[in-house]
C-alpha cells in the first residue's frame, strides 16, 4: 500500500517550517544582539565617505531589455517542455512543429542580436 | 454541493471585479497594468476551472495561450511605459489623452 | 516509388529555387545562383522523366490533392476546389518540354547573363516562371491552371521588363500584361460558366458531366465557353487580335524569349484547348472560329516576318505564325498534331532563339541582321545548329517541322472541321515562313561580313579587350544548342504521316503521338466521329500530294530567298520598290498597333478623362469636401464619448461583465 | 469538508483579499510583491484543481518572469509612491459598485447551491468533450502534463504556431520601443 | 498504557502519509541547514590550501580540534549575537523580508530532490522524495525562478546605489541564465520521456550504455551537462559569475547594507540552492542516489539476507542517501575549486556569454539532440 496524500501538502508544510527557521533566526538575532545604534552606523554605506545623491535614480534600460527577452524565451521553454514530455508520441510531426516554432523565435532573437540590444558595454 | 471548480469560478469572478476596479480607479499606468495582470490571472483561473468542470484539456491549453499573450502584453506595455516616462516624465493615465476624439 | 510526392516535388522545387534565389541568396556568387536555379529545374526534369516512363507510359493518371483550397457553399451543396495536381499523357509531354528545355535554357542563361549585375533577380523570376508554368500544366482543375496562367503572365511581365531602367522595355512589359489581362478575362468567364453549367471546375469531373445530351441542351453555353476560352488563348498564345504584345516582348533577355515567348508560355493556349477538347468539339462554331483565327494569324504574322530586320523580331513573328499553325491544328480537330507541333516548335524555336542569343551575345547586343553576315566561319556551332533549326522550321523533309506541320496542313484540309481554304491559308503561311527564315539565316551567317568594327564602345567600357573579335561562345551556351539541334532533327518522328509510315513498312494503326494522346482525346474523337460520320475524308494519295506540294513550295520560296539575298540585305529592295505601299504597310506591321491606338486606346482615354472630370472631380471630391462637414457634426457629438481616458472605456467592460453575470442569475 | 476544499477556499479568499490590498498600495514595489503572492496562491489553486503543469507554469512564467519585468521597470524608473485619490468616485461609479456587490453576493449564493455543476449536466455538456474536437485523450488523468501537451500539439496546433509569431513580434516591438532613443540615454546607467 | 500506545500506532497507521511526509521534509531541512555552515568551513579550508595557508583549524569540540570542524558552530553563535540594525534610509518591511525570501525558497526547493528510492515501513511503501509533483522537476525551476526576488528586493530596499545596482545585476544575470538552464535540460526530458526525477533515476540505472558505462545522462547528452553546470554557477551567483557582489566594483553588491543573521540567511539560501541544483544535476546526469552498476532493487536483494526484508530497504536508502551526498559533495568541491581558480567575468562579458553563446548553443544542442533521438527512436 502506498501512502498517498495531496502532493501539494508537503510544500505547504515545508513552507511553514522554512518560514519558522528563517523568521526564527531573524527574530533570535533581533532579540539576542546588542542595540547600540549611532548615526554613522545607520547611514548609507558609500565606502566611508558621505553619501552623494540618492539611490533613487533611473538605471539603464538594458536591464529591462534583458528581462523582456527573458520572459519571451521563458514562455518558449515552457511550451517546449510540453513538447518534450510527449516527444515519443508526437514523433516527427512534433519535431517539425517545434522546429517551426523555434525557427520563428530565432528570427526574433537574431533581430535583437543585430539590433545590439544585448550589448552591455 | 460545493465543488472546487465552481468555487474557483466564483473566486475568478471576484478577482476580476477587484482587478477591474484597480484598472478603473488607479491613475498610474503601472498600477493599471498590474491590475490587468490580475484580470488575466482571474481569466486563467476561470479557464482552469472550466477545464476541470468539463473534463477536457481545452481550458488549460487556452490558459497557456493567455499566459503567452500576457507575457507579450507586459513586454510591450512596459516598453511603452519606459518610452512614455522618457518623453513625458509622467505615467499618469490622465495625462495621456492624445487620442481624445 | 511515391509518384504523388514526386508530382508535388516537381511543382515545389522550382518555387523553392525561386525563394532561395529571391530572398536568401541575393548576395551569393553568380555560380551559386545559377547552379541553384538550374538544379531547381533539372531535378524536376529527372522526376518528370521517371513519371513519364513510369506510370504515365503505363497509361495511369497520377493525381495528388495537396490541400483543400477553396470551399464555398454552392447551389445547395459545396463547391470544393482542392489544390490538386494531375499528370496524364498530355501534361507529361509538356512537363518534359518545360523542365527539359527549361534546364537547357537555364544553363544557357547562366552564361548569357554573365555580364549582368544582380542576376539573382533574373533567375528567381525564371524559376518562378517555371513554377507557374508547371502549375498551369499540372493543375487538375481550372482554378489551379488559372493560378499558373496568371503566374506566367506576371513572370513574363517581370522578365520582359527585366531591364526596367529602359522605358521601352517597361512599356513592352506593360503591353504584354494588359493584352494578357484581356485574354485572362476570357478564361475567367469560361471558368465561371463551367462552374455554372457543371458545378465543378475539375477537368475530369467536367468531362464526366458533359454528356451529349447536356451539350445538346446547352449548346449556346458550350459555344460561349469555347469562345471565351479562345479569347484566353488569343491573349496567351498571341493570336489575332491580341498578338501585338509578343513582338514587343522581345525586349527581354534572349533566354527569356526562348523559354517563355517561344517554347513554353505561349503554347499554354494550345495546352488549354487540348485539355478542354472534349468540350470544344461540341461546338462547331467555336471550332471553326478557332481554326480560322489560327490560319489567319499564321499567314498574317508570316507576312510581317518577311520584311523585319531585327533578328529577334523575325523570330517573334515566326513564333506568332507557328502558334497560328498549332491553333489551326486544334481548330480543325487534330489536337494531337497541335501538341506535336507544340513540341517540335519548342525544340526548334528554342534552338533558333538561343542561336540568335548566341549571335547577339557575341556581337555585343547588336540585333540588326543588316549588320551581320558571314558569321558561320566565326561561330560554327551556333551557325550550323541555327541552320538545322531553320531547316526544321521551314519543313525540310525529314526534319521535325516537316512532319508536324504537314500533319496539321493535311488535317486542315481533311480534318473533321477542315476546309481546303484553311489549307491554302496555312500553305501560304508556310511559304512565307520558308522565305523569311532562309533570308534570316543567309543574312546572318552567310555572305559577306557587314560587321562594323567601329561601333564597339557603348556600355562595355569596363571590358578590357579593345578589339571586339567575334568568336564562338563557351560550352555552356553551345551545349544547349547542340542538344536542341538533335531534338529538332528527330523530334518530328512522333507524328509521322500515315503515308510515309506505310511506305516505310511500319505497321501501326496510328503514329506515335496519336497513339500516345488517345486516352486524353478519346471523348473528343468520339464526338467528332459521331458528328461527321467518318473520321476525315482523306486518302494516302491526297496526303502524298499535299506533302509534295508543300515541299515544292518550300523549296521554291527558299530558292527565291537565296537568289534574292545573295547580294546582301539590299537584295529585296527591288521587289519592295515595286509594291511600295504594301511594303511599307507590312514593314509597319500592317499598322495594327496604330489601329488599336486609334480605335481602342484613344477612346478609352477619352472615357477615362470623362470619368476623371465628372466622377473624380465633381462626385468624389465633392463628397470629400462636403462630407466632412456632416461627419463633423456627428463626431462632435460622439467624440465626447471618447474621452481618451482608459478608465472611462473600462467602465463599459465593467458594465458588460456585471450584466453578463446578472443574466446568469436571472 | 475535506482538506483540499478547505485549503482551496482559504487560498481563494486570501487571493481576493490580497488583490484588494494590491490595488490600494502606494508603493509600486509593494503592489508587485503582493501580486506575486496572489499568483503563487493561484498556482496552488491550480494544483488543487489537478492542473499540475499549469501550476508550475504559473509560477515559472507569471511569478518568475512577467513579474520580474514589472519589478525591473519599477526599480529602473524608481517611481515615487503614488498619492491615492479616493475622492474621484462619481455617482455612476457608486451605482456600479453597488450593483456589482449585489451580483457578487447573488452569484455566491448560487455557487453555494452548486448550480453550475448541475446546470452543465442539465445542458447536456458531456465530460471530456473537447471544444476543438477530434482529439481524444489517451493518457490517464494523472498524466496531466501529457494530456495538456497532446491537446496543445494536436488540437491547437495552429494556435501554437501563431503564438510563436506573436512572441517574435513582441520581442521586436519591445526592443524597438524601448531602445528607440537609448543612444541619448546611454549614460543613464 | 497499552491502549495509548495502540492509539499512537493506529494514528501512525492511518496517517502514515502525513507523518512520513513530515519526516522526509525534516530530513531534507536538516540537510539543507547543515550545508551552509559546513560549506563555509570547507570554503575557508580549501581556500587556505589553495593559497598555502592553514585556514580555520582551531575551534574544536571538547578539546578535540577535528581540523577546526567546530568553526561553523562558533560562526553561527557569533552571527546570532551580532548587532542587528536597520539602516535608516532603508524600506524597513522589504529590508527585513528580503533575506527571508531566499532562505525560505532554498529550504522549500530542496524538498523536490529525491533523497532515496523508497523504504517500506510496516507494509507501507514510502517514496523518499519529499515533494513529488506531477510536473516533476519543473517545481525546482519554479522555485529557482522565485529566487530572483530576494536579491532584487535586497538591492532595492537597502536604498543604496551599490546595493541597487548589485541587486539588479544579480537578478538580470540569474534570469539570463535561466533560459539556457531550461533549454539544457530539455533534451533530458525527451530522452527519458518524463519530468519525474525518480523516473529519470530509474531510467539511468536500468541498463548499461555500450555494455559497460552506466546509462547516465552525462554520457547521453554531454553538452547538456556542461551547459547545465555552467548555468548552475550563474544561477547561484557563484564565481566566476559573482560580480553582483564583486567586492572591487560594488563593495558587496546587494549585501552591502546587511549584517549579522540577515546576511547569513542569504548564504543559507545560496548554499541550499547550490545543494539543490547540484542534487538536480546528480539526479538528471549522474544517476542520483544510485550506485553505478548496482541498481537499487539489486542492492535491496543483496541486503535482504543480512537485514531481513524491511530493514534492508532502510539500509539501502541510507546507502543511497550517502551516495547522493557524495556525488553532490563532488559538485560542491567543484564550486569551491572554481571560486578560487577562475577569475571573475566582466559584466558585459557575463551577459554576452549568457545570451550570445549559451542560448544559441543550448538551442543548437536541443535541435541536434532532437534529431539524434528522433533518428534513434522514431525510425
Amino acid at each position: 500500500m502506498t501512502a498517498s496524500i495531496n502532493p501539494y501538502l508537503p510544500i505547504l508544510v515545508a513552507f511553514v517550517l522554512a518560514l519558522l527557521v528563517a523568521g526564527g533566526a531573524t527574530i533570535a538575532s533581533f532579540l539576542l544582539g546588542p542595540k547600540k545604534p549611532n548615526p554613522a552606523k545607520l547611514d548609507v554605506y558609500e565606502c566611508g565617505v558621505p553619501a552623494v545623491g540618492t539611490a533613487r535614480q533611473r538605471l539603464s534600460v538594458k536591464f529591462y531589455l534583458t528581462a523582456i527577452l527573458f520572459i519571451l524565451f521563458d514562455i518558449e521553454t515552457v511550451f517546449l517542455y510540453l513538447w518534450a514530455v510527449l516527444f515519443g508520441q508526437l514523433k516527427w510531426f512534433g519535431i517539425i512543429e517545434v522546429a517551426l516554432f523555434v525557427a520563428t523565435l530565432v528570427v526574433g532573437y537574431i533581430y535583437v542580436l543585430r539590433r545590439g540590444a544585448l550589448n552591455w558595454d | 454541493m460545493l465543488t472546487l471548480p465552481e468555487l474557483g469560478l466564483y473566486f475568478s469572478f471576484l478577482l476580476f471585479l477587484v482587478g477591474l476596479a484597480g484598472v478603473m480607479f488607479r491613475k498610474n499606468i503601472l498600477f493599471m497594468m498590474l491590475s490587468v495582470e490580475i484580470l488575466l490571472n482571474a481569466a486563467n483561473l476561470a479557464f482552469v476551472c472550466a477545464s476541470k468542470l468539463t473534463g477536457t484539456m481545452d481550458g488549460q491549453v487556452v490558459m497557456f495561450f493567455v499566459m503567452a499573450v500576457a507575457a507579450c502584453e507586459a513586454a510591450i506595455g512596459l516598453a511603452l511605459i519606459i518610452a512614455l516616462y522618457r518623453t513625458k516624465a509622467s505615467i499618469e493615465a490622465d495625462d495621456l489623452k492624445a487620442l481624445r476624439g | 516509388m511515391n509518384y504523388q510526392a514526386m508530382l508535388a516535388a516537381i511543382l515545389l522545387i522550382p518555387l523553392l529555387g525561386a525563394l532561395l534565389n529571391g530572398f536568401l541568396l541575393r548576395s551569393a556568387p553568380r555560380v551559386v545562383t545559377v547552379s541553384v536555379a538550374t538544379l531547381a529545374i533539372f531535378i524536376p526534369f529527372i522526376f518528370s522523366c521517371l513519371l513519364f516512363f513510369g506510370p504515365v507510359n503505363a497509361g495511369e493518371v497520377v493525381r495528388t490533392d495537396l490541400f483543400n483550397w477553396i470551399s464555398v457553399p454552392f447551389q445547395g451543396g459545396h463547391l470544393d476546389i482542392p489544390f490538386a495536381l494531375t499528370v496524364d499523357r498530355l501534361s507529361a509531354i509538356l512537363l518534359l518540354i518545360i523542365t527539359g528545355v527549361g534546364s537547357l535554357i537555364h544553363l544557357y542563361a547562366g552564361e548569357y547573363m554573365s555580364h549582368e549585375e544582380g542576376v539573382y533577380r533574373f533567375f528567381a523570376y525564371l524559376n518562378l516562371f517555371v513554377f507557374s508554368m508547371l502549375s498551369l500544366v499540372l493543375g487538375a482543375n481550372m482554378v489551379v491552371t488559372f493560378l499558373g496562367w496568371e503566374g506566367v503572365g506576371v513572370c513574363s511581365y517581370l522578365l520582359i521588363g527585366y531591364w526596367y531602367s529602359d522605358e521601352a522595355n517597361a512599356r513592352a512589359g506593360m503591353k504584354a500584361f494588359i493584352a494578357n489581362r484581356v485574354g485572362d478575362l476570357g478564361f475567367l468567364l469560361a471558368m465561371f460558366m463551367s462552374v455554372k453549367l457543371f458545378g465543378t471546375v475539375d477537368y475530369s469531373k467536367i468531362a464526366a458531366a458533359l454528356t451529349n445530351e447536356l451539350a445538346a441542351n446547352n449548346a449556346p453555353m458550350i459555344t460561349a465557353i469555347g469562345l471565351c476560352l479562345l479569347l484566353g488563348v488569343t491573349g496567351k498564345s498571341a493570336q489575332l487580335p491580341l498578338y501585338i504584345w509578343l513582338p514587343d516582348a522581345m525586349a527581354g533577355p534572349t533566354p527569356v524569349s526562348a523559354l517563355i515567348h517561344a517554347a513554353t508560355m505561349v503554347t499554354s493556349g494550345i495546352y488549354l484547348m487540348t485539355r478542354m477538347s472534349f468540350l470544344l468539339v461540341h461546338s462547331h462554331t467555336a471550332m471553326t472560329t478557332i481554326a480560322v483565327i489560327g490560319a489567319c494569324t499564321a499567314l498574317f504574322a508570316a507576312t510581317i516576318g518577311l520584311v523585319q530586320n531585327d533578328i529577334k523580331k523575325v523570330l517573334a513573328y515566326s513564333t506568332v505564325s507557328q502558334l497560328g499553325f498549332m491553333v489551326l491544328g486544334c481548330g480543325v480537330g487534330a489536337f494531337q498534331f497541335g501538341v506535336a507541333h507544340l513540341m517540335t516548335h519548342a525544340f526548334f524555336k528554342a534552338l533558333l532563339f538561343l542561336g540568335a542569343g548566341s549571335v547577339i551575345h557575341a556581337m555585343h547586343h547588336e540585333q540588326d541582321i543588316r549588320k551581320m553576315g558571314g558569321l558561320i566561319k566565326k561561330m560554327p556551332i551556333t551557325g550550323w545548329t541555327f541552320v538545322i533549326g531553320t531547316l526544321a522550321i521551314i519543313g525540310f523533309p525529314g526534319l521535325s517541322g516537316f512532319f508536324s506541320k504537314d500533319e496539321i496542313l493535311y488535317n486542315a484540309w481533311t480534318g473533321p472541321f477542315g476546309h481546303p481554304l484553311l489549307w491554302a491559308l496555312g500553305a501560304g503561311a508556310a511559304a512565307c515562313t520558308s522565305f523569311y527564315m532562309v533570308r534570316l539565316t543567309y543574312l546572318v551567317f552567310f555572305g559577306e561580313s557587314r560587321v562594323e568594327h567601329a561601333h564597339g564602345h557603348h556600355g562595355h567600357g569596363h571590358d578590357h579587350h579593345h578589339h571586339h573579335e567575334i568568336h564562338e561562345n563557351p560550352l555552356a551556351m553551345t551545349l544547349p544548342l547542340m542538344i536542341l539541334a538533335l531534338l529538332s532533327i528527330v523530334g518530328g518522328y512522333v507524328s509521322m504521316p500515315h503515308a510515309i509510315m506505310h511506305t516505310l513498312g511500319v505497321h501501326a494503326n496510328e503514329n506515335i503521338i496519336t497513339e500516345w494522346l488517345s486516352p486524353v482525346l478519346a471523348s473528343a474523337k468520339e464526338v467528332m466521329s459521331a458528328g461527321h460520320g467518318e473520321e476525315g475524308h482523306g486518302s494516302a494519295s491526297l496526303e502524298w500530294g499535299l506533302m509534295g506540294a508543300s515541299t515544292l513550295v518550300m523549296l521554291i520560296m527558299s530558292g527565291f530567298a537565296l537568289s534574292l539575298y545573295k547580294v546582301g540585305p539590299k537584295g529585296g529592295d527591288s521587289i519592295a520598290n515595286a509594291v511600295g505601299g504594301l511594303y511599307r504597310l507590312i514593314l509597319d506591321k500592317w499598322r495594327i498597333d496604330e489601329l488599336y491606338q486609334g480605335v481602342i486606346i484613344e477612346p478609352l482615354k477619352k472615357v477615362g478623362d470623362a470619368f476623371f472630370k465628372f466622377g473624380d472631380r465633381a462626385l468624389i471630391e465633392g463628397i470629400i469636401n462636403e462630407g466632412p462637414r456632416g461627419i463633423y457634426l456627428v463626431t462632435s457629438v460622439l467624440s465626447d464619448v471618447q474621452s481618451g481616458l482608459v478608465r472611462n472605456y473600462l467602465k463599459v467592460v465593467f458594465i458588460a461583465m456585471v450584466a453578463l453575470c446578472a443574466w446568469i442569475l436571472i | 469538508m475535506n482538506l483540499s476544499l478547505l485549503s482551496f477556499i482559504v487560498m481563494g479568499i486570501t487571493a481576493v483579499l490580497l488583490s484588494g490590498v494590491m490595488i490600494t498600495r502606494r508603493w509600486p514595489v509593494s503592489a508587485a510583491m503582493v501580486l506575486i503572492a496572489i499568483m503563487t496562491l493561484l498556482a496552488g489553486m491550480f494544483g488543487l484543481l489537478e492542473a499540475h503543469f499549469a501550476a508550475a507554469a504559473q509560477i515559472i512564467v507569471y511569478a518568475g518572469a512577467i513579474m520580474v519585468v514589472f519589478v525591473f521597470v519599477i526599480m529602473l524608473l524608481n517611481l515615487p509612491p503614488e498619492e491615492l485619490r479616493y475622492g474621484g468616485v462619481t455617482v455612476g461609479e457608486m451605482i456600479l459598485i453597488a450593483v456589482s456587490v449585489f451580483v457578487a453576493v447573488g452569484l455566491g449564493t448560487k455557487v453555494g447551491q452548486g448550480f453550475l455543476t448541475t446546470g452543465l449536466e442539465s445542458m447536456g455538456v458531456a465530460q471530456g468533450e473537447s471544444v476543438a474536437g477530434g482529439h481524444h485523450m489517451y493518457f490517464p488523468a494523472s498524466e496531466n502534463v501529457k494530456n495538456v501537451a497532446a491537446s496543445m500539439f494536436v488540437d491547437y496546433l495552429w494556435a501554437f504556431e501563431l503564438i510563436s509569431f506573436l512572441i517574435m513580434a513582441a520581442v521586436i516591438g519591445a526592443v524597438v520601443i524601448a531602445k528607440k532613443r537609448s543612444a541619448e540615454h546611454a549614460d543613464a546607467a | 498504557m497499552e491502549g495509548s500506545l495502540g492509539a499512537v500506532a493506529q494514528f501512525l497507521d492511518t496517517n502514515i502519509g502525513l507523518v512520513a511526509s513530515i519526516g522526509k521534509i525534516a530530513l531534507a531541512l536538516v540537510i539543507a541547514l547543515q550545508v551552509a555552515p559546513i560549506m563555509v568551513w570547507v570554503e575557508r579550508r580549501q581556500a587556505a590550501f589553495i593559497q598555502r595557508r592553514i585556514g580555520p583549524n582551531r575551534v574544536g569540540l571538547f578539546g578535540f580540534r577535528l581540523f577546526g570542524l567546530g568553526q561553523p558552530l562558533a560562526d553561527t553563535i557569533k552571527l546570532l549575537f551580532k548587532e542587528d540594525f536597520i539602516p535608516q534610509q532603508a524600506n524597513k518591511f522589504f529590508y527585513v523580508l528580503a533575506p527571508i525570501l531566499p532562505a525560505v525558497i532554498g529550504l522549500v526547493a530542496i524538498q523536490g530532490i529525491p533523497l532515496g528510492k523508497e523504504i517500506i515501513v510496516a507494509g507501507h511503501t514510502i517514496d523518499l522524495q519529499p515533494v513529488n509533483l506531477n510536473a516533476g522537476f519543473l517545481y525546482l525551476f519554479a522555485m529557482s525562478a522565485l529566487g530572483v526576488y530576494g536579491v532584487a528586493l535586497a538591492g532595492w530596499s537597502s536604498n543604496n546605489k551599490y546595493a541597487l545596482l548589485g541587486g539588479l545585476r544579480a537578478s538580470a544575470q540569474m534570469i539570463s541564465y535561466e533560459i539556457a538552464m531550461g533549454l539544457a535540460l530539455l533534451p533530458m526530458v525527451f530522452i527519458y520521456g518524463t519530468l519525474d526525477l525518480q523516473g529519470m533515476i530509474a531510467a539511468q540505472s536500468d541498463s548499461l550504455l555500450f555494455g559497460f558505462l552506466p546509462n547516465w545522462g552525462i554520457f547521453l547528452s554531454p553538452i547538456s551537462f556542461v551547459l547545465f553546470v555552467v548555468t548552475m554557477f550563474a544561477e547561484t551567483n557563484r564565481l566566476p559569475f559573482d560580480l553582483a557582489e564583486g567586492e572591487a566594483e560594488l563593495v558587496a553588491g546587494f549585501l552591502v547594507e546587511y549584517g549579522s543573521m540577515r546576511w547569513s540567511l542569504f548564504f543559507l539560501g545560496e548554499y541550499a540552492m547550490m545543494f539543490t541544483l547540484s542534487a538536480l544535476t546528480t539526479c538528471v546526469f549522474l544517476g542520483g542516489y544510485e550506485i553505478p552498476w548496482l541498481p537499487h532493487a539489486q542492492l535491496v536483494t543483496l541486503l535482504t539476507p543480512i537485514f531481513t526484508a524491511e530493514p534492508a530497504t532502510w539500509v539501502a536508502a541510507a546507502i543511497g542517501l550517502g551516495v547522493l551526498i557524495v556525488k553532490v559533495a563532488a559538485f560542491m568541491f567543484l564550486f569551491v575549486q572554481a571560486r578560487f581558480t577562475l577569475p571573475r567575468f566582466r559584466y558585459d562579458q557575463l551577459m554576452r556569454v549568457g545570451w550570445v553563446y549559451m542560448l544559441p548553443v543550448a538551442l543548437l544542442n536541443l535541435v541536434v539532440m532532437a534529431l539524434i533521438v528522433g533518428f534513434l527512436r522514431l525510425t
